[in-house]
């Protein structure tokens, strides 16, 4: 190969004092490397990077027209910057310049001087051979953005912050928890000063809160980093804390009225907190949040979305008015709901995982008979603000709760009614006992006080007419009111009755006259509700007949349950096959017998006759209830109906096939329950009101409610449900009267307590009416907004390992075994026991005390085998005072290894807890037991070689530090390394402590591993030296390695784009329309994806050409 | 005078020429037939319609090295490439003999290609008649014929009790053996292949260099070359600088006129960078140029462009339409 | 060449190398074997392999003139992989040479007509010999016009000899960029565009263009245009060559071979068959 | 000829050429063997009559739109076929909206060869997952047909469990024989760089030497270029003259990806491939 003469190559081959020279042969190396084409001169030296080794370079570079460079010694990381300088002040570009990295690849790795050498001669060769083609480069002069992001709001982001935002530099401090302060406002006193840590934080808290150049951002997470140095482009998340931060001033009135409390965590777990808190009153900023978890399995499970949880909390406090008012945000019917309804919440209600459900639908009940008994006030009808008048045909649940809605939004609603009264099936469908008409007519009449219009005796069989009457939209709730046949033989036969008119007869008080045998033929509600009622007019012997078993029968089963009790009979897997007759009069009924097979549509198995098991029942009457269909007869033709017989609707909008007209209830679904019914009016209301405004009626919808996961029960005490009281049995016979008596208010209030709050916050919005400044938005959204920063300081500091996982020590199985961070709060004057120290069983002061060290540190079985570093000197802390405070008290110290490293006055401090009668024991724990009520620690005594046995009153675990939540996803956006732990890496722990290799990204704090508070405040400081260090210019050299698209082989496939993570490459249309991918220099990184990704290979990253790589893969 | 040889001798005689010579003959690899050095006899298959690739590769291989260059003590020295072996080919179809002498034409024309010119020189023909006409098949249009003994050194016709042997050289009667006897009978007729009338074709085409119909046909061709690496005639090559290690050659492999590169210059203009352009060329230099200079048309007729097309471009298509179009156009 | 294989080179030395502009350089290499050196005769508008071993051969007009000096002179611009690699060449280093190939400007046929050359780029070197060779012998021709146009006023390939050339009797040097720069003081327009301003008659007059095809499209417009009839006009054609042999057979173009019946030809000779650019 | 569907295209065709919707129109055309099919493109109405469907119709016609990008094709398409257009979407070689999709509901096509036709469907047909095209304007429908169900990879299997010699050994053999005329890279619809890598003197990745080892190199580095982007229209190894297996390589390939990352190229136009994008799913070797 021709070689170009003009090519003069100088190779340094660094000893590195004996790391390189103790293995590698430096002068073999450098006598080969004199022998390679276009070397000039080859040298070695002991210590190249020092000034007389960056001399032999200049020197040469001047003296011998030396224009590429190869320095063959230790990592690129550690000095490529270094001899690039040397080169650069020698007047050489930069880029000419090769690194081989004889120390990490040679002679670290490899105890064989012959193959070291070896290889070191194959690395010198190859960049030798590279450097022949490297090309003189120019960096780019990108300018800086002058503002900070700080993430981590403890001390060492605190610090960070001020000492930046003095100098005039805008930050963005971004705090996840709504309050600064980190850890370090959690302790009492700070080692070895005792110090007061509130003391020295909060001022320097308080002017982070008041600072001009700093914009606090806290309960914000940050959600993604691009850019790059000097031009980072950050999401932050604001996470909605229901309060406005603006306008909160702190005064705390709301945390007075809340009725929910959640463990603290402020003060681990030592105290409760209100839904709606501020972590400390010192907290900064000093602004209240709430802590809304979503909707609570109860609400969620409903089908109008009831809010339980609101009323339930209310309930617990005794504000039963208030508690009703939040019902009543949804809907009218406490008193129906709370005696009919087939209660979904209950069902879900996470309190029935602990020990039996919430009695969510007899708490409802209360509060109706809890105002009624009071007496009611007339409510305050509501202004009419809007013009359309809506119409309602059917005064049903469904169209009840439709108009209810719509006339609290100012509508005008007219509901129409067939009937003499108002109700529907809740009037005429449900017995007395059950429902009296007096609940009915309450809660009707409460609406109609709001402001709807009801017009009885009302039949609506035209649409147009009512349009025509000015309505602008109709609902049509017209229920499903007519009784099913069953189509066998003797149907039409006298005494045959079906239940449906049988209860309406009733209801409108006609009698009604049965023998003494009566059949009931079905499994719902209305065949209960037929047999109850046979029942108390007299008959002898009620039986139900029913195709399936008990458990598929629809019925609520309190109510099958109540029904058996009053004596009824039931016939399960049975099927009437005929009627029996004599004189057109019901003789009996013939049945077959079922049995039960595959599951059909509804999940339920069918059931299929047995052939010849057929057999006759005697009775007098025979009452049909076996269902209910839509009377089509009553309705206008233009509809369009199901197969079923029922109306169809938008699945979504209910909106029917005429525009304008919406159904609901059982008109479209068949026959269902009272919510159901109340659901789907409600959700007509909403979609009338978008018709009437002219807003799409599906977009933006809101979507189910999607129930909270995973609530936690921890020391929850089982408590039995409250019994529902019933009338005596002896008092039902022929009397109406209603079976359920209700709750009182002690049953009330005390069942209420039970609720476990699944959501925390119960959105009662109570917090809302005391807030004088109105900063309470209970709707507020997330928010996610974007900044320009140039600079990043990284302080996301460390998570204290729970101590209850460590359950060989006793945590979390008996409550006397805390943690350190507990026992420091204890001891804190502002703390939960007001700075006095207690053993949390029985809140007496320990007399001895025992401390255990390395509690998931140095331990690998717990995951963290390094040490914590501050745990030594907080327990020598923790000792001292305790004898201070409590010179009556005795502490032990079980140590691994108790050192106060690093001078000051550490290892005095030690000595003085030593002086203060503090017991230290070299050892290691066993277990931690119970005996005779107290706390037992016992172990291997580690000097002395034996075992313990200590007794203790309070077991305090050192439990170890680590790195924050969510810490490595956040290091994968800002594109900084981490270890295994997920501590970050910083860019030599030595020399560059804060940096990363990510230009313009530095640490501080306990983020990068375990460090105490004067170490977390001079890494604060230091990140923020860097940061002002970067800004002292306005413009910063970017490397120039950056990709070009050679256009004449592009082919315009544009994986570039795809893959670039920068998203450096855009299309670019040249002048003949060929497309070609086109790189933003500014924005390109240099990584080199892309040149990858190209299949032409016409992308190719400046300083890595093929020609310098095949050139230097070639020489190897 | 013509000589029978059984079918048996004719086997032990290539037996015997395989001391002598390296001998390439049809083989059958997977589903294609092709020339490959045989070391028995019995590996031959004389049993095909025609090979899958033209005997054009034994005189001018897909890849040869023209010379190395050898340094040493900074002394360069060019070192051309020898041929090493006599060699003879067995079983060559009339047609794809022509070929060879159509390939002699401008390689053999001064200043000839040594290497080429070489293995010609140290290589015999031996010819296989065509017992039927493939459907592909249009030699009698393009001056050969399926019985043509002209190009060939001896060749043989395979008759029922063994191959009648006509030796048309003095190269190709000195390698006789004694056991093929005297056959007098008549030589079999031979087999008509299709007619294309080719007359008017040359002036045709001077005529319609800027016609659409090379763009049209273009538009299905999708320049896979594959007619040019199976063609008897085509003969286009490639040089280029093989290194490897500190060790030189010079070496040339086919290439097609069909391939982009094929005429574009360093720094990237392309006097025929358009798919019409390049497809014209192949059409033009065969039925013009090359007829222009040599005198002949630069196709035998084997139709295996025909039949290994993708795309069905069919020269014999081509040659009527270009004349239709002339006569049309004339008219 | 006999029996020798007519791919190989002569081996030849770099003697010296001057750089003509930043991407032309001019390579003096002179054969090794005396024998084949004092034999070795060509004549303006030939051509010669170069190779660079290891890297492949390319042709380049020999922009010497014979029997003026013993070295061949070469204007190699760096565009390929070869180029690359005659560039990287110091004297004293070897090469290939083998040639020379092709036909040449029939300068003896032009005696007493008015000769109009235009070169683009590093179109010139073939032109530079014509137009010392008509320089050589300035009273067998009539007026002489040369246009030279380039991108830069750096590319312009032989500006060490606008001088001499300019000095001449009866002959004319219009220089012509596409794009000046501060020490630019002429002209600044493309080659059609100053030809159609200078407007030679085509009276007895030869025409001779070389260039980039882009630019040879349009100038042989505006020749046209100007009256100038197929045979008058003369042009080289470029094309990629690789035997020189007439044998590759990628230099076709009609039924014309560039390498060896060209690449000089009057348009007359070519128009038929050239694809447009 | 399948008249049913030869129909449907012709009428397809006429009325996209006389609406002027579209400059042309490929489809197939009778092979001048009176047999199988060839690619054609009709521009005028009259050259519709030309126009065929049928079992021989193996041709994958999308690579076409490649030579037309400044004008609006008619393409016809069989289902596998479909997947090269929504390929080249992706890969922004093709604008929708500048083609008009005659899909095609294929029964399969049959082995071919010039002047020859056997009665054998094609066997990547014979496990077509495909019963009509994923992407078309109008769709030439005929009675659905049958699929044949098993295993899809069965050769691919079969090659897997050889040992890795005699695996090279095969394949040795096989790219011995390749002349590198590139007609495989020519037909295929997902080969269209300007400068193939193989032509590439700088570096020079693949020498010209026809030879087994510049030849691997070409046929290596091909399938590669082509992992999870062959959308196995299979047309490479039809065109092949040396009879060289590449489905083997390609459906290796397509093999992995679609048990790597349950992906197939070419089912949307939208979807990032697999070596563009990364997916927390896939494994990241350390902590996410």
């Amino acid at each position: 190969m021709n070689r170009n003469m003009d090519r003069k190559i100088g190779v340094y081959i660094c000893h590195c004092g004996s790391n390189i020279a103790g293995t590698v042969d430096v002068d073999a190396v450098t006598e080969f490397a004199q022998g390679l084409p276009s070397v000039v001169t080859a040298r070695n030296y002991t210590y190249m990077c020092s000034d007389p080794g960056q001399d032999l370079i200049r020197e040469d570079i001047k003296n011998l027209g030396i224009n590429r460079v190869v320095v063959a010694s230790c990592s690129p990381l550690m000095h490529e910057r270094t001899f690039r300088q040397v080169c650069e002040s020698a007047g050489l570009n930069r880029y000419q310049f090769q690194m081989a990295n004889i120390r990490e690849h040679c002679s670290w790795v490899s105890e064989d001087h012959g193959a070291a050498t070896e290889k070191a001669k194959a690395l010198v060769s190859a960049a030798i051979s590279r450097v022949y083609y490297n090309e003189p480069l120019e960096t780019r002069e990108v300018p800086i953005n002058p503002n900070t992001l700080v993430v981590g709001g403890g001390i060492a982001g605190i610090q960070a912050a001020l000492e930046i935002a003095d100098s005039r530099h805008k930050v963005y401090l971004v705090e996840r928890e709504p309050s600064i302060g980190g850890h370090m406002i959690q302790l009492d006193k700070t080692f070895p000063t005792l110090d007061c840590s509130a003391c020295i934080l909060t001022p320097k808290m308080s002017l982070v809160g008041s600072h001009p150049y700093i914009e606090l951002m806290s309960y914000s997470e940050v959600v993604e980093v691009s850019g790059y140095v000097g031009n980072f482009k950050v999401k932050v998340k604001k996470k909605p804390r229901y309060v406005d931060v603006d306008k909160c001033t702190g005064c705390g009135e709301c945390e007075k009225v809340c009725p929910v409390e959640a463990p603290s965590e402020f003060e681990y777990k030592l105290a409760n907190r209100r839904a709606i808190y501020r972590p400390f009153p010192q907290a900064v900023p000093n602004v209240f949040a709430i802590d809304k978890r979503g909707y609570p399995p109860c609400r969620a499970a409903c089908p109008a979305g009831v809010n339980a949880q609101g009323y339930i909390a209310l309930i617990s406090q005794g504000k039963f008015k208030e508690a009703l008012d939040v019902l009543r945000r949804t809907m009218p019917f406490a008193g129906v709901c709370g005696r009919v309804c087939t209660h979904p919440c209950e069902r879900d209600c996470e309190r029935g995982k602990v020990d039996q459900p919430i009695a969510i639908r007899s708490l409802k009940r209360f509060m109706a008979d809890y105002e009624l008994k009071a007496g009611r006030e007339k409510a305050t009808p509501v202004k009419r603000t809007k013009e359309e008048k809506v119409a309602v045909i059917g005064s049903g649940p469904a169209g009840i709760a439709c108009a209810y809605d719509l006339v609290r939004q100012g509508y005008p609603v007219t509901v129409f009614e067939a009937a003499p009264k108002a109700g529907g099936l809740l009037r005429y469908g449900i017995p007395e006992y059950r429902l009296p008409n007096e609940i009915v007519d309450n809660e009707i009449s409460y609406v109609q006080e709001l402001g709807v219009e009801i017009k009885t005796n009302t039949l609506v069989k035209n649409l147009s007419e009512v349009f025509n009457q000015g309505y602008k939209a109709i609902f049509l709730a017209t229920g499903a009111g007519v009784s099913q046949k069953m189509n066998i033989p003797g149907e039409d036969t006298l005494g045959v009755i079906h239940a449906l008119d049988f209860l309406e007869q009733i209801s409108s008080g006609a009698k009604a006259s049965l023998g003494n045998k009566v059949a009931v033929i079905g499994g719902g509600n209305a065949a209960v509700d037929a047999a109850r009622v046979a029942m108390r007019l007299g008959v002898k012997e009620v039986t139900i007949v029913y195709r399936r078993s008990r458990a598929e029968m629809p019925a609520i089963p309190s109510e099958i349950e109540e029904m058996e009790h009053e004596g009824v009979k039931i016939h399960f897997l049975a099927a009437p096959v005929k009627v029996l007759s004599k004189d057109n009069r019901v003789t009996g009924i013939q049945c077959i017998r079922m049995e039960l097979g595959e599951p059909d549509a509804s999940g339920r198995r069918r059931p299929m006759p047995i052939k010849g098991s057929e057999f006759d029942i005697d009775v007098d009457n025979v009452i049909i209830a076996i269902g209910q269909m839509v009377n089509k007869e009553m309705l206008p033709k233009e509809l369009a109906f199901t197969g079923w017989g029922t109306l169809v609707v938008d699945p979504i909008t209910l909106q029917t096939n005429i525009d304008g007209v919406f159904a609901g209830g059982d008109v479209v679904s068949g026959p269902a329950d009272v919510i159901a019914a109340i659901a789907t009016g409600k959700e007509v209301a909403v979609s009338i009101d978008r018709y009437l405004c002219s807003v799409d009626l599906k977009e933006g919808r809101p979507e189910a409610r999607e129930s909270v996961k995973d609530v936690p029960k921890e020391g929850v005490v089982t408590k039995e449900r409250a019994v529902m009281p019933v009338l005596e049995l002896g008092k039902r016979a022929g009397s109406f009267a209603e079976v359920e008596l209700g709750f009182d208010e002690t049953k009330a209030v005390a069942e209420a307590k039970r609720c476990l709050n699944c959501a925390v916050c119960s959105e009662c919005q109570e917090c809302e009416k005391v807030c004088e400044a109105k900063a309470i938005d209970h709707e507020m959204q997330d928010e996610v907004v974007e900044e320009d920063v140039g600079a990043i300081v990284v302080a996301t500091g460390v998570k204290v390992l729970d101590h209850t996982q460590f359950s060989i020590y006793g945590g979390g199985v008996y409550p006397d075994v805390i943690s350190s961070l507990q026992l420091e709060r204890m001891m804190s004057a502002a703390g939960p026991t007001g700075g006095e120290v207690i053993c949390p069983s029985n809140g007496v002061h320990p007399k001895d005390i025992v401390f255990v060290s390395c509690v998931g540190s140095r331990d690998e079985r717990t995951g963290n085998g390094y040490c914590s570093k501050v745990c030594c000197m907080y327990m020598a802390k923790h000792a001292v005072m305790l004898k201070e405070h409590y010179p009556e008290t005795h502490s032990y110290i079980v140590y691994t290894d108790a050192r106060g490293p690093g001078g000051k006055i550490f290892e005095e401090f030690l000595t003085r807890a030593q002086e203060a009668g503090t017991t230290y024991l070299r050892g290691r724990i066993d277990k931690v037991s119970q005996c005779d009520g107290r706390l037992s620690v016992s172990g291997q005594d580690l000097l002395k070689n034996k075992t313990f046995n200590i007794p203790g009153d309070l077991v305090v675990l050192a439990t170890g530090l680590m790195p924050s939540d969510g810490v490595s996803k956040l290091a994968q956006s800002l594109n900084i390394s981490y270890d295994t732990k997920n501590y970050l890496l910083q860019a030599h722990v030595k020399l560059r402590p804060v940096e990363t290799f990510t230009d313009g990204i530095f640490l501080a704090g306990c983020a990068i591993a375990p460090t105490d508070i004067p170490e977390s405040v001079a890494q604060g400081g230091a990140a923020a030296e860097y940061v002002l260090k970067l800004f002292s210019h306005d413009v910063i050299d970017a490397e120039p390695m950056t990709s070009i698209v050679d256009i004449s082989r592009c082919s315009g496939c544009l994986l570039c784009r795809q893959v670039c993570p920068f998203t450096a490459i855009e299309a670019e249309t040249l002048k003949d329309g060929r497309v070609v991918a086109s790189i933003n220099e500014s924005l390109c990184k240099g990584c080199g994806v892309c040149v990858a990704a190209c299949r032409p290979g016409a992308i190719k990253l400046r300083g890595f050409s093929d020609q310098q790589l095949l050139a230097e893969v070639m020489a190897l | 005078m013509n000589l029978l040889a059984s079918k048996d001798n004719l086997i032990r005689w290539l037996d015997l020429l395989l001391h002598e010579h390296v001998v390439i003959a049809p083989v059958r690899v997977q589903g294609l037939t092709l020339f490959q050095p045989i070391s028995k006899a019995e590996e031959v298959d004389l049993d095909f319609d025609n090979t899958t690739l033209p005997p054009k590769g034994w005189f001018l291989p897909p890849t040869e090295t023209l010379f190395s260059v050898q340094r040493n003590d900074g002394q360069t020295k060019l070192v051309p490439a020898m041929v090493e072996r006599d060699a003879l080919i067995f079983g060559v179809r009339p047609c794809d003999a022509r070929g060879i002498a159509l390939m002699d034409k401008p390689l053999l024309q001064e200043p000839s290609d040594a290497l080429y010119r070489e293995r010609h020189a140290r290589t015999v023909l031996v010819g296989l008649s065509c017992r039927q006409a493939r459907p592909e098949c249009f030699c009698t249009s393009m001056g050969s014929a399926p019985n043509d003994a002209s190009y060939v050194d001896i060749l043989l016709t395979e008759i029922e009790v063994g191959y009648i042997v006509q030796v048309t050289s003095k190269k190709g009667k000195m390698l006789l053996p004694e056991s093929f006897t005297e056959y007098e009978g008549v030589l079999p007729t031979p087999p008509e292949p299709r007619a294309v009338p080719i007359k008017d074709v040359m002036p045709a085409m001077k005529g319609l260099f800027d016609d659409t119909y090379w763009e049209r046909l273009a538009d299905r061709c999708l320049h896979c070359s594959i007619c040019a690496y199976v063609c008897p005639t085509c003969y286009c090559f490639d040089v280029r600088d093989y290194s490897d290690r500190g060790n030189i050659e010079r070496v040339r492999s086919w290439e097609s006129c069909q391939s982009s590169g094929f005429t574009r210059i360093a720094g990237g203009y392309n006097p025929r960078a358009t798919k019409g352009s390049r497809l014209k060329q192949r059409f033009y230099h065969k039925l013009l140029y090359f007829p222009e200079q040599f005198q002949d048309i630069a196709c035998v007729g084997c139709g295996r462009c025909i039949k290994a097309c993708p795309v069905n471009i069919d020269i014999r298509e081509i040659i009527d339409d270009l004349q239709q179009l002339e006569a049309k156009s004339g008219a | 060449m006999g029996l020798e294989n007519p791919f190989l080179p002569y081996l030849a030395t770099i003697k010296s190398t001057v750089e003509l502009t930043p991407d032309v350089k001019l390579l003096r290499v002179e054969l090794e074997d005396a024998a084949i050196r004092g034999s070795f005769d060509y004549k303006p508008g030939q051509f010669a392999f170069l190779s660079a071993f290891g890297e492949g051969e390319a042709p380049f007009g020999i922009v010497s003139l014979p029997r003026h000096q013993d070295d061949l002179e070469f204007a190699v611009r760096q565009i390929g992989t070869v180029t690359r690699a005659l560039h990287e060449l110091e004297p004293g280093d070897t090469l290939g040479v083998r040639g020379p190939f092709g036909n040449y400007f029939p300068l003896e046929d032009y005696a007493g007509k008015n000769m109009v050359i235009i070169g683009g780029g590093i179109g010139m070197a073939p032109l530079r010999p014509v137009i010392n060779k008509i320089l050589e012998q300035r009273d067998n021709y009539g007026n002489l016009l040369v246009i030279n146009g380039a991108r830069t006023p750096q590319d312009l390939v032989f500006r060490p000899e606008f001088q001499t050339w300019m000095e001449a009797p009866r002959t004319q040097l219009e220089l012509t960029v596409d794009r000046g720069d501060e020490h630019w003081g002429g002209r600044v327009a493309l080659v059609p565009d100053v030809l159609r301003e200078l407007a030679p008659s085509p009276d007895n007059a030869i025409a001779i263009i070389c260039g980039p095809p882009i630019m040879i499209h349009f100038t042989l417009a505006v020749l046209k245009g100007l009256g100038f009839k197929d045979d008058q006009i003369v042009t080289t054609l470029e094309a990629k060559m690789k035997c020189g042999l007439g044998k590759c057979a990628r230099c076709n173009v009609g039924d014309k071979y560039v390498c060896q019946d060209g690449p000089v030809f009057t348009l007359e000779q070519i128009s038929q068959f050239l694809e447009q650019p | 000829m399948n008249l049913e569907l030869t129909q449907q295209i012709r009428d397809q065709a006429r009325g996209l050429l006389k609406s002027g919707t579209v400059k042309g129109v490929i489809g197939y055309e009778r092979a001048s063997d009176g047999l199988t099919a060839r690619p054609f493109f009709a521009y005028e109405l009259t050259g519709t009559d030309q126009l065929i469907f049928d079992e021989t119709c193996s041709h994958n016609l999308v690579k076409y739109l490649l030579d037309k990008k400044g004008e609006k094709m008619a393409v016809v398409v069989k289902p596998c076929d479909s997947l090269a257009i929504n390929l080249l979407l992706n890969e922004e070689q093709i604008k929708r909206e500048m083609v008009f999709i005659i899909g095609v509901s294929c029964t399969g096509v049959v082995e071919t060869a010039w002047n020859q036709k056997s009665q054998t469907l094609q066997a990547r047909c014979q496990t077509c997952r495909l019963p009509k095209p994923v992407v078309y304007d109008f769709l030439a429908e005929q009675e659905p047909i049958r699929r044949l169900e098993g295993e899809l990879y069965p050769d691919i299997l079969e090659m897997e469990a050889k040992p890795i010699a005699s695996r090279r050994e095969f394949w040795h053999e096989q790219f011995g024989r390749c002349i590198r005329c590139y007609a495989c890279r020519q037909i295929c619809p997902g080969c269209y760089c300007p400068e193939c890598f193989a032509e590439q003197l700088s570096p020079l990745w693949v020498g010209i030497r026809i030879a087994l080892g510049e030849n691997e190199l070409w046929q290596t580095n091909r399938t590669l270029h082509l992992a999870g982007r062959c959308t196995g229209c299979n047309e490479c190894e039809r065109a092949c003259p040396m009879d060289i297996p590449l489905s083997l390589l390609n459906r290796k390939l397509e093999k992995e990806m679609e048990e790597l990352f349950s992906f197939r190229a070419g089912l949307t136009s939208e979807e990032q491939p697999p070596f563009a994008t990364f997916r927390k799913e896939e494994k990241l070797g350390f902590e996410e």
